[in-house]
């Protein structure tokens, strides 16, 4: 049973179809790396996954529950799924544990207490357990990245989005941030992931999606995929990036 | 209510009230116009500019936004005859909206100055342009864009306030409406039309700033 | 005639200046009130909320606040309501600065990054605890020096309320200048005392905005 | 009927000016004070009432009566056919003598010397009124917007010539300044009415009775004397 | 006889000595390429050269005249040297014709005409002919580059800096602009760069600097320097690079 269905998903923004008909299952324990060239729509299907951007045709749905746009049904799914960013989007008002803290508190109405056990363990596990009360503008990107990773964990998703998480940061704290992303695939977390780190995207994932001009243009397991490209454009695109 | 409108006046005042649009019109324009300018000068003597110059430009920002413009116009229209200067209530009143508007407009370009990526400036002087030419050709126009918003939100409160204008009988919109309340007792009436004719104006002089944004500032500003 | 003495003129000036600060105080506390009122509608989703509360920023923007006040005080009274000209004064400060401090904190909320609206949704926030926990708490530390410089305006645009009756400081100093003849010591004085209540208030925006920049640089 | 009111309330109030001297102006406690006040006093008395002054200016002072925020105006008031038909005037309660005013080098003796000249005139005042109607078309009008507008301005040079009242410019010349403005020519005896709001004939003949009154037991004399300097003239 | 001379050039930033005594000369028609350490004072020095820094100790000079510290004699210096940045720094209100004419007009008073016509061949000569009239946000990061070289030429220095000119840019971008410098060296302008892009160094430049804590490490032609690195700083520094 998939625990991510996708189906003939179609996004527009206005006049431009970003997203032309996606169809992709994600079952439980997955990990799949969604490359393809800047444009072609990788951030928009992670949006609309997670509720942020609303689809205009298709359907998604999310360990059976279908994506439907009102804030009911939204936050149920948030709750469910976790999203990282590119730009970390820390609250810089906050310290690092209490990032961590608040949508606990304030979505699911866990006591202080409890939060806080929560966030010291959620931190402990992203290696920043001595950072708790420090500021995010205190933090190195890679650091920040890793209580991004921290603070939607502690929301407990059976599913995690991941968009470009090492794309803003110096070469030297990459692998700091993508040593936990493994290790979150070890341990069993479904993880959907646009990333340009392809030597990664071998390593860990099961599946890679080659997105092009708003579809899936090719998809399948990573041996497959890298070393024997089908499609002119994912040669191209291979090519280019190595 | 027991009060019976009455707009038979405008019949007979409205050469009152068009002189008093072009009043204040024309005020706006030359005391837009000049006092961006003068604070344009100051945002640079303020940022830029020699070290002894810059308590001199801040003691005159701070004394003009720290009163209010009414004592202002008084000082320049009652006070500097005194001095030997001596103004028509126009020419005063001119002055005072150049004044008042230089203070505030200073501080509003000096930010969009102190905006600008240090690497404009040394751009500019690596190809040998001196700090002056660097700032008029380099640094002034997407400082200007920058805060072109705040600029023409503040031209239109000075319009606003050009209202005061009035006790000096400069003979602007504000007078019209206090001089025909003055002599048919119609001052609602009056108050009210001027107030109509306020926003109106505000309404276009707002689109017309927003225009000629759009005229000298033809390309978006990297940051 | 003249029986007034300097001192007289000053101790007359700064009584009359008690009114200037609470009409300050009034128009800015609850100008503050209903602006944010009106900002929340203003960013909230919905039509109605934000083209009411754009054309009430234009209308208030839009025409001069003497005109205002006066419509406040004399428009209701030929209504047949009976405002005092303090409620007057009142609300029509109130309502003049509402309209500013709503665009104001409007910017400032606006400049926070969408990258917190994103976050803070995908979290599973709902609108009003994003805004209570996430955007608020960082808008109100830049809103604070843009929103004291605006408490300057909203001192000097108290001088208007003579035009209902009220004799706060600019009207003082007129009457006495009416009774003295000395309009120069008396200007002087007025300048002097609004100087007095305004430049700290200038000055303390500047400091708090100087160290928001510094505290930025950080991030 | 506002006569019943204000005697049902036991108050009337009265728009006063404060800005205008010898009729309306403040003493050191910023109480009111002139001809204007002392009349309001005497009407107040005769009705039996309290009496509630309210300062106003020459802006506000209609939109106060109309607005039934004061019962009546005496704030100096000249009467014009435009005004009648917007407020109603009772008899006259005050002489107002006008004129215009100017240093000694200034050669004017009538209406037809300001021609090119720059007179000042507080607007909407008597003299005014008078001035418009009177002065060639090439005289410069500046209006004010109040009397210290126009005496500030004809003391800073700012204009040659005054229109106001004989009183104000005695005001003016006690203080004894740089340019002592002389008579020039009367432009008119031009009295000053009471105005209240239109429809009220049981008010206005009851202030009508009380000026009547005034006049002939020489409470009126008294106040002119006081403020004025002058016993009332024969025509009031 | 050198082109530029420095001479025991020494730069402090408050209590930081980040140039402590630096000499070197470069002949006319040198190509020459600063590598280091991050923080090592590669922009310091070349800055110093440009006048943008003034130096506390020792003396540069270029084509024989002393650097000093005053506006008429920095003016002169920079007619001489062009300059060249990590950010591009092309005034974004101008479009690129106009960026190369500015400086012309305003500097050397060149009429307009002439300045135009300078413009269009220089703009062409970096490939850009067809941009004249484009704005800067409308280039490519690579293009605007090379706008800002064309721009510098305009001038008709007798030598440019370049420092990390192509750091900024995305990978597939860097080869352009790299071009055009090849193509500057080839033609026996006299050029100092510090470059990260050591595949390039080896390939064009006549002599290599390798600076380290605000020292010259080594110097010398670049088969030497990196095929034969003395000190272990070196050493180490091109082993991490490689
Ligand atoms: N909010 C929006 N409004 C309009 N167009 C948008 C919006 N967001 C994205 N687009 C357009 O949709 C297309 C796909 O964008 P998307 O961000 O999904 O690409 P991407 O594959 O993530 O690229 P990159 O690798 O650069 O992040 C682009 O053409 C972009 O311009
Ligand atoms: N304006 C300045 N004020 C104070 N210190 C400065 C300034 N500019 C540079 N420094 C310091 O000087 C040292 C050398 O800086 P420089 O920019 O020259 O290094 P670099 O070799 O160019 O490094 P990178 O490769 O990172 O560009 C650094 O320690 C830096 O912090
Ligand atoms: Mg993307
Ligand atoms: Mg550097």
């Amino acid at each position: 049973m998939s625990l991510i269905e996708i189906t003939e998903v179609k996004k527009r923004f206005g006049d431009n179809e970003v997203l032309k008909g996606i169809n992709i299952d994600v079952a439980p324990g997955e990990v799949v790396a969604i490359i393809g060239r800047s444009g072609s729509g990788k951030s928009t299907l992670l949006r609309c996954i997670n509720g942020l951007e609303a689809i205009d045709e298709g359907s998604i749905s999310v360990a059976g529950a279908q994506l439907l746009p009102d804030e009911l049904h939204l936050k149920a799914l948030r709750l469910k799924v976790g999203m990282i960013f590119q730009q970390f989007n820390l609250f810089p008002h906050l310290t690092a544990g209490r990032n961590v803290m608040l949508s606990q508190m304030v979505v699911k109405k866990t006591p202080k207490a409890q939060a806080e056990a929560m966030a010291k363990t959620m931190l402990e596990r992203v290696g920043l357990g001595h950072k708790f009360d420090a500021y995010p503008d205190q933090l190195s990107g890679g650091q920040q990245q890793r209580v991004a990773i921290a603070r939607a964990l502690a929301m407990q998703p059976i599913a995690l989005l991941c968009d470009e998480i090492t794309s803003a940061l110096d070469p030297e704290l990459v692998s700091e941030v993508l040593a936990v992303v493994k290790e979150l695939a070890g341990e069993g977390m479904t993880l959907m992931m646009v990333t340009h780190e392809m030597r990664f995207a071998r390593d860990v994932c099961s599946r890679v999606v080659f997105m092009h001009q708003g579809r899936v243009h090719e998809i399948g397991p990573p041996e497959e995929v890298f070393a024997n490209p089908k499609t002119p454009e994912l040669q191209q695109f291979l090519g280019v990036t190595h | 209510m027991n009060y019976a409108f009455d707009y038979g006046w405008l019949l007979v005042y409205w050469p009152v009230l068009v002189k008093g649009i072009a009043i204040t019109l024309e005020l706006t324009l030359v005391g837009g116009a000049l006092g961006v300018a003068l604070g344009i000068a100051c945002a640079w003597a303020r940022a830029l500019g020699p070290g002894w110059l810059r308590p001199f430009v801040a003691a005159y920002v701070e004394l003009i936004r720290n009163t209010p413009f009414l004592i202002q116009l008084f000082f320049i229209f009652f006070g500097l005859p005194a001095l030997g200067v001596r103004m028509g209530e126009l020419e005063a009143a001119n002055l005072a909206m150049v004044i008042n508007l230089g203070a505030y407009g200073c501080e509003i370009i000096r930010a969009g100055i102190q905006a600008t990526p240090n690497g404009q400036f040394e751009a500019g002087a690596s190809l040998g342009m001196s700090r002056l030419q660097t700032f008029w050709h380099v640094v002034l126009i997407p400082a200007l864009q920058r805060i072109w918003p705040a600029l023409s939100s503040q031209i239109v409160i000075v319009m606003l306030g050009s209202a005061a204008v009035s006790q000096i009988a400069a003979e602007d919109l504000t007078f019209a409406a206090n001089f025909i309340q003055s002599r048919t007792f119609r001052a609602f009436e009056s108050y009210f039309v001027a107030t109509l004719i306020y926003l109106v104006l505000a309404i276009a002089l707002r689109q017309a700033l927003r225009g000629l944004g759009w005229t000298l500032f033809p390309k978006r500003t990297a940051r | 005639m003249n029986e007034f003495t300097t001192w007289d003129i000053l101790r007359n000036l700064l009584l009359a200046a008690r009114w200037t600060v609470l009409l300050s105080l009034v128009s800015f506390i609850g100008g503050g009130l209903v602006g944010a009122a009106l900002l929340f509608a203003r960013i909230g989703k919905g039509r109605i909320g934000p083209t009411f509360v754009k054309a009430y920023v234009e209308l208030f923007q839009g025409t001069p606040l003497l005109m205002q006040l006066f419509l406040a005080f004399f428009g209701l009274g030929l209504f047949g309501v009976d405002v005092p000209a303090w409620l007057a004064a009142g609300v029509a400060l109130i309502l003049w600065s509402a309209a500013f401090l709503t665009e104001i904190w409007r910017g400032c909320v606006e400049s926070i990054a969408r990258g917190q609206w994103e976050a803070s949704s995908s979290l599973g926030m709902g609108y009003l605890q994003q805004m209570r926990h996430v955007i608020l708490p960082q808008a109100l530390r830049i809103a604070v020096p843009p929103t004291v410089g605006f408490s300057v305006q909203v001192v000097k645009g108290t001088a208007l309320t003579s035009i209902i009756g009220f004799v706060e400081l600019s009207k003082a100093g007129t009457i006495v200048t009416n009774a003295t003849f000395e309009p120069f010591t008396v200007y002087g004085l007025v300048a002097l005392i609004y100087f007095c209540l305004c430049w700290p208030l200038s000055r303390s925006s500047q400091i708090l905005e100087r160290k928001l920049n510094v505290a930025h640089r950080n991030h | 009927d506002a006569l019943a009111t204000v005697e049902a309330n036991k108050v009337i109030r009265i728009a006063v000016p404060q800005d205008f001297p010898p009729f309306g102006t403040v003493g050191a406690d910023m109480e009111p004070k002139g001809y204007d006040v002392d009349m309001a006093r005497l009407i107040a008395d005769k009705l039996g009432v309290k009496l509630e002054l309210v300062p106003v200016t020459s802006a506000n002072r209609i939109p106060y009566l109309q607005t039934n925020k004061v019962d009546l105006v005496i704030s100096s008031l000249g009467k014009n056919a435009e005004r009648e038909k917007v407020i109603d005037f009772t008899t006259a309660y005050a002489p107002f003598f006008n004129g215009v005013f100017g240093p000694a080098d200034v050669a004017v003796t009538d209406a037809a010397g300001l021609a090119g000249k720059t007179v000042g005139v507080t607007r909407g005042a008597v003299e005014d009124l008078e001035l418009t109607k009177i002065a060639p078309a090439d005289t410069t009008i500046k209006r004010y917007e109040d009397n210290n507008g126009t005496i500030s301005a004809f003391l800073s040079g700012q204009v040659e010539l005054i229109a106001t009242g004989n009183v104000v410019a005695a005001a003016i010349l006690e203080r004894n300044p740089p340019k002592k403005p002389e008579i020039k020519f009367l432009i008119k005896n031009s009295p000053c009415y009471i105005g209240l709001n239109k429809n009220e004939p049981a008010l206005r003949a009851k202030v009508d009775e009380i000026i009547a009154g005034a006049k002939k037991d020489g409470a009126l004399d008294a106040i002119a004397q006081k403020w004025l300097g002058a016993k009332l003239p024969a025509d009031i």
